[in-house]
């Protein structure tokens, strides 16, 4: 399945790139794209360990199933004493 | 009214959002860039937003509103791109028929809105810049969803 | 800005006059004629100030604001004349270098200013108009200054 | 001495008149003043027990000692639900 990763704000600078699409493996959970994502790559390894996923607009847990054309965001800190 | 804009934000667009003749109060917050801000003088800043997803946290927001209180008029405005020092970043209106309740849930909507709407700030001094929550760490740790709504 | 006006209140008006480079948060209220009004459908509001006095006793919670927050910055407008529903009446606005004080600042500018500043209003119904808070009495007690602020 | 009387909103329609000038003797108390308009005038006898007095845009109590060219406002409530 293919599913669309988005990076925004220190995460699109530190990876080099707003978004990219994946093929993944049917029944692949966010947890599991974390992993293979920091196994690929040194750069996203090193994003913040505070940064939260959201999948079609809505936070989710490491133990959330990813779905055909899911799109997928990594979202670090939001801003702070605004 | 719940959206990201490049625009500059007022209290009265939200206020004018909100009025309504049953509502005998309304309640705006404007979020304005500062300067000096932890002890260094800030130059510009440089707001980025995940669109989709922070306009359906704003309406999480409004949802979860009219839950607690009953109140039904809140409008929401983020400015992202380049602010100026003093420029509105945030513009929150509550109109609500006793101010008590529209106090709070202005209050409230702010609160929330630093939490779970995917907005971001980066701070440009004359000798660098930063974005503010961001701090790259060598530790990796399991990524979740936020904690519960207090 | 302390006034009374006859001119239409806008929540711009008071947020400019406070907005300022060190301080990152403006809370505005506006107080809005509202019908129904105890059960009856209100045609328009008439309200009257003590001018001179009115104006005194703004400055004076600006001061108790001053005292309690070291809050320097807040502006407070009241209309009077005739006013439509939906119309605003009174205007606040609190600017402080943190939101939750500029929150509570601006509730208790409204709070005290319902308390102490001398405005009245009319409602006129479509069968009959009151001065709200008038009572004439046939009982006559001793006239003293207001309870000490809280 | 001479003192500037003010009348608004309620008291004014009740009174008749929004100000008047009285001549009082010196050593006049507000209370003293209240007690001679009561006696003098029905209608403000009949002003609301919770009225407010100001000497010179403060509130005073009614032991307040009146002087030469003081204005003296009588101040119904303030408006309530606003």
């Amino acid at each position: 399945m293919r599913v669309r990763l988005r990076y925004f704000a220190g995460a699109r600078e530190a990876m080099g790139r707003a978004e990219e699409t994946r093929d993944l493996p049917a029944g692949t959970t966010v947890g599991a794209l974390l992993g293979q994502l920091r196994a690929e790559e040194p750069r996203f390894a090193r994003l913040p360990a505070d940064m939260m996923v959201s999948v079609n607009f809505e936070y989710r847990a490491p133990d959330h199933l990813l779905a055909e054309g899911d799109e997928v965001a990594f979202i670090p800190p939001v801003s702070g004493g605004r | 009214m719940f959206e990201i804009t490049r625009e500059v934000l007022t209290a009265d667009q939200v206020a004018e959002a909100v009025r309504a003749p049953d509502c005998g109060g309304v309640v705006t917050f404007l979020g304005t860039v500062r300067s000096p801000s932890r002890g260094r003088t800030v130059l510009y800043l440089e707001y980025e937003a995940y669109p989709e997803m922070a306009v359906r946290k704003m309406q999480q927001i409004a949802e979860e509103i009219r839950e607690r209180w009953g109140i039904t008029r809140v409008a929401i405005r983020h400015r992202v791109g380049r602010l100026e020092v003093g420029e509105a970043s945030v513009a929150i209106a509550v109109a609500a028929p006793h101010r008590r309740e529209a106090f709070e849930a202005c209050e409230y909507a702010i609160a929330r809105l630093k939490r779970i709407v995917p907005v971001w700030k980066k701070e440009v001094w004359a000798d660098g810049e930063e974005w503010i929550g961001w701090e790259g760490t060598e530790e990796v740790q399991p990524v979740g969803a936020p904690a519960a709504r207090a």
